[in-house]
């Protein structure tokens, strides 16, 4: 680490190390470009750290020990026991081995790592500084710049993280013991996953929603399946509910919560977990120095090479206006931004951009709904396979929801695909395939899918879609 | 019926493609492709049958 | 039932309701013909019965009761029992949900069922005996036939399937208790499937195969992973021994190999399993009176539209000479020879077959080794990503194995993928996919997949085979 000011320079100096920088960072320097990738707190940023990887693991320990506890009908008799400080640990180790991972590969890549927080001197150069007390700053001048600051959670006016009975998703996901009552504001994909994930360690779950269901922006009956199965795990759904406030009783937390019409409830719980979104880190940049001003919502605008407004600073992940906060979005828009930056011919021009929700059932979706397709001026065709006639789903003994394709009915062109059920996060790879590729219906109903697979409930709804299944009635 | 004996080689092109080609009663490895690495499209298919024989592709109409 | 002996006629008699058969009778069906299917024991033929569906119940529930007992790492103590007898049950219905689940599909498509034992009078009737005594027979004049009668288990000589200490893979999958001991001959798909579903169980599992590996047929780098895991759960393997004989020991078995040198071993088991293969049933038709003739192995030769000799007699399945014994194999076939016969312009022309092996981890395979394309005179470049770089599989605590694909250098189409580990029987998919499609190494890297997911290991051995993999050192 470099004590005092120092000044030095780079082609491209990407800001932030999660799935958007360093990706960014690694790809720009295997096209040979001189790369410096600053980070101020954690190689792999919040996917890594404190999102994708540590709420997978918790959902994979939590998954295997409630399923094996109610296996009877298949003969297992278990009763499981988790220790959370241990199931921390392993996650924590998890976490460790994928951030020293990407560590190292940026640094075989040749990519220059500084540890510090950058803020814009100007649109040429940023001055970094370094972690604790005494350890200086530097200054780096830049030929281009990446902004991959990522996104922070929105705090509900009321619930300040700081406090101890009020959880953020990270401390949740560095929770070592299981509260008795959770109360969960939000049910989005992240208050989803997390109130599953508790409700199996045995915690009494209460989601509190604003809005009238489940998953906003997912379709009523992909949400329902999922919110069928966490009633189903005894999570309880309060919704038109907005968090007002809370109050400490004791070692309780009281929570309080308002309908549009000014009906008060409250819900007693251990903790309250505050899931409700996620904004922007452009605020502590000092990004107007560089000439850039984010949206209202903060957020920066990017053509499709991922430049900003000032040509040679890019932006990408979560920081992006109007673009997907996910990981695998931000990683594919920093290799276009990195490969721009080299003067390959590259554009963000993903025809199908597949998201996952990992609850149980999982959720798989890419491309149009048949509502977007109709809007889009398509006429849709619509075939489906229910996981119930799926060979390989009864014998996982998980035969809850659906794959849903969206076709054009003239050409037969993949627009789009909706799944919920088991393993929907994998098998959506496929029609993401399909969909990038031109492939129509016949294409995927006509290529050899293997018995018995989950994913020949893939090939039966192109088929339905035809009027062809084998394994479900058609239309 | 419009039929062709399919080549045993390795043929790069869709399904939907080799369909269409089978029943324009076109010899798919006779044709050569336009599409990214020379992969044989549809409008690569239908011109081909055009040029070859206007009875073999009136045999079976599109589906 | 019909009494008595009439005859009727049909457009197309199926006979055999497997994979092959029942699909076939469906697609004829829907395609207007008349159609009628006759089978002698179970709808769903050996896979829905006896193989594909019981044995991944099996799998699931013994790798379920295993995992679960063996994730203190996760923080998970469990104890799990299982009752074999309640898993049987469970499989069972699982069995019945599917097979009845076929029978109404055959019905709700206007497929005529007949129970019975077909034999062919000529090359346009066969004789249906039916069940029992005085049930009596009809004859069925068909315009076509297919074929779709199977494979059965091979005995290997001294081996009797029908003594209770000797089992095939049906015994093994009707099985209401684990042996203590269990040696099984032949170390194939089936039996490696089955060692480790028993060693799971608990069984003290010893595996005799006279290869010198198991699962001939795959790379040496693919069976190693699935040995060396079936190894650590306590498996052990003699290669280079055939199976020449048993004598009982009082309740035990005692089974004896010899080597190539004739040295002799014995081993001592409450059962023996023996899973050597399988033989197509060609020998119980009355084929000859039909004017077919098999090949040496029992194999019926066909043409890509899956006619036989006899233009208007179809085979299908197993029974098929240079075509994979496998389901979907069968299934595929079917739908070429129903729709055939429908006057479509069809052929069976998949240029990748995609195969599952369901051990721990799994295999999934599709067209060509790298071996095979430098054989068909491609110049292959090969990209692989190994699992244990992989996030998602990091959070599932499954990290063997690896995605490899094999391209053809200049153009970059995918020629072939073999990969080894979690969900790679679903994996494949996405890749049979992409071969089917012309698909490039590009088309394949370049389309975004869903974090974090094991199928991003896919797209990263594309990425590898450029020399662009993002999480692995590029060659
Ligand atoms: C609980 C949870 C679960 C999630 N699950 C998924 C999932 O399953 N799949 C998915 O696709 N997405 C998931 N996400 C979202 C995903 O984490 C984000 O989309 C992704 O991390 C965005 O990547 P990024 O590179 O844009 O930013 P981040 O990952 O947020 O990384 C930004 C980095 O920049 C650093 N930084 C910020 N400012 C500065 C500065 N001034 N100087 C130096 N460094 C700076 C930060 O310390 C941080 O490390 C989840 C998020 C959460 C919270
Ligand atoms: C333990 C095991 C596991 C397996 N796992 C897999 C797997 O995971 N994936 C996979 O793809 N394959 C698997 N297989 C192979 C798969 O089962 C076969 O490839 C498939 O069943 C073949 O289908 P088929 O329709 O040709 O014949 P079959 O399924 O064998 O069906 C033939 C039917 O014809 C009937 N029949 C025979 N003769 C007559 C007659 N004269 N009159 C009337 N009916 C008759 C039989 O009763 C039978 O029902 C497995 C096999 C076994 C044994």
């Amino acid at each position: 680490m470099v004590v005092g000011d120092i000044s030095t320079g780079t082609e491209v100096l990407v800001i932030g190390a999660g799935p958007g920088g360093y990706v960014a960072a690694i790809r720009a320097a295997q096209n040979g470009l001189d790369t410096t990738l600053v980070e101020k707190d954690a190689y792999g940023g919040t996917c890594l750290n404190h999102g994708c990887i540590p709420s997978k693991a918790f959902i994979t320990a939590s998954s295997l020990a409630h399923e094996a506890g109610h296996a009877e009908e298949m003969g297992i008799h278990a009763n499981p026991a988790v220790d959370m400080s241990q199931l921390r640990n392993w996650k924590d180790g998890v976490v460790d081995q994928l951030t020293g991972g990407v560590e190292k590969l940026c640094k075989a890549n040749g990519v220059n790592l500084i540890e510090g927080t950058a803020r814009f001197k100007d649109d040429g150069a940023v001055r970094i500084e370094h972690g604790g007390e005494g350890q200086g700053s530097e200054t780096v001048e830049f030929e281009h710049c990446i902004i991959a600051t990522g996104s922070r959670p929105i705090q509900v006016p009321g619930f300040e993280f700081a406090d101890d009975a009020v959880w953020s998703s990270r401390d949740a996901l560095a929770a070592d013991s299981v509260p008795d009552d959770l109360v969960v504001v939000g049910a989005g994909y992240i208050g989803m996953e997390l109130s599953t994930t508790f409700a199996k360690l045995g915690a009494n779950v209460t989601v509190v929603e604003m809005l009238d269901d489940v998953l906003p922006g997912y379709e009523d009956d992909v949400a329902r399946v999922v919110r069928k199965h966490a009633e189903s795990l005894g999570v309880k759904f309060h919704f038109g509910e907005g968090a007002s406030g809370w109050s400490p009783d004791g070692e309780d937390v009281v929570v309080e919560t308002e309908t549009e019409d000014g009906e008060i409830s409250t819900y007693r719980a251990d903790k309250v977990l505050v899931a409700v979104g996620r904004s922007p880190v452009t605020d502590t940049l000092d990004i107007e120095n560089a000439g850039l001003e984010p949206n209202e919502n903060g957020f920066l605008e990017t053509d499709d090479r991922m430049r900003t407004d000032v040509e040679h600073i890019y932006a990408i992940g979560d920081v992006v206006a109007d673009s997907p906060m996910l990981a695998h979005v931000g990683s594919k828009e920093g290799i276009v931004a990195a490969e721009h930056i080299a003067d390959e011919p590259v554009a963000y021009d993903a025809q199908a951009v597949p998201a996952a929700v990992f609850t149980e059932p999982e959720i798989g979706t890419v491309g149009m709904t048949q509502a977007e397709a109709e809007e889009a001026g398509f006429t849709p065709v619509v075939g489906k396979m229910p996981f119930n006639a799926s060979g390989r789903a009864l014998t996982t003994g998980h035969t809850d929801g659906f794959v849903r394709i969206v076709a054009d009915e003239d050409s037969g062109f993949i627009l789009g695909a909706q799944i919920v059920g088991p393993e929907a996060s994998e098998l959506v790879a496929e029609l993401a395939l399909a969909i990038e590729m031109g492939a129509t219906l016949e294409d995927v109903a006509g290529t050899i899918h293997t018995h018995p697979t989950l994913a020949e409930a893939v090939m039966e709804a192109a088929e339905n879609a035809q009027g062809q299944a084998i394994h479900t009635l058609n239309r | 019926t419009g039929e062709t004996e399919t080549s045993s080689g390795r043929v790069f092109a869709s399904p939907s493609v080799r369909q269409l080609a089978r029943e324009l009663g076109v010899d798919i490895a006779s044709v050569s492709g336009t599409g990214p690495s020379g992969r044989v499209t549809e409008s690569d298919v239908r011109e081909a049958a055009e040029s070859d024989d206007e009875s073999a592709a009136s045999d079976d109409g599109p589906r």
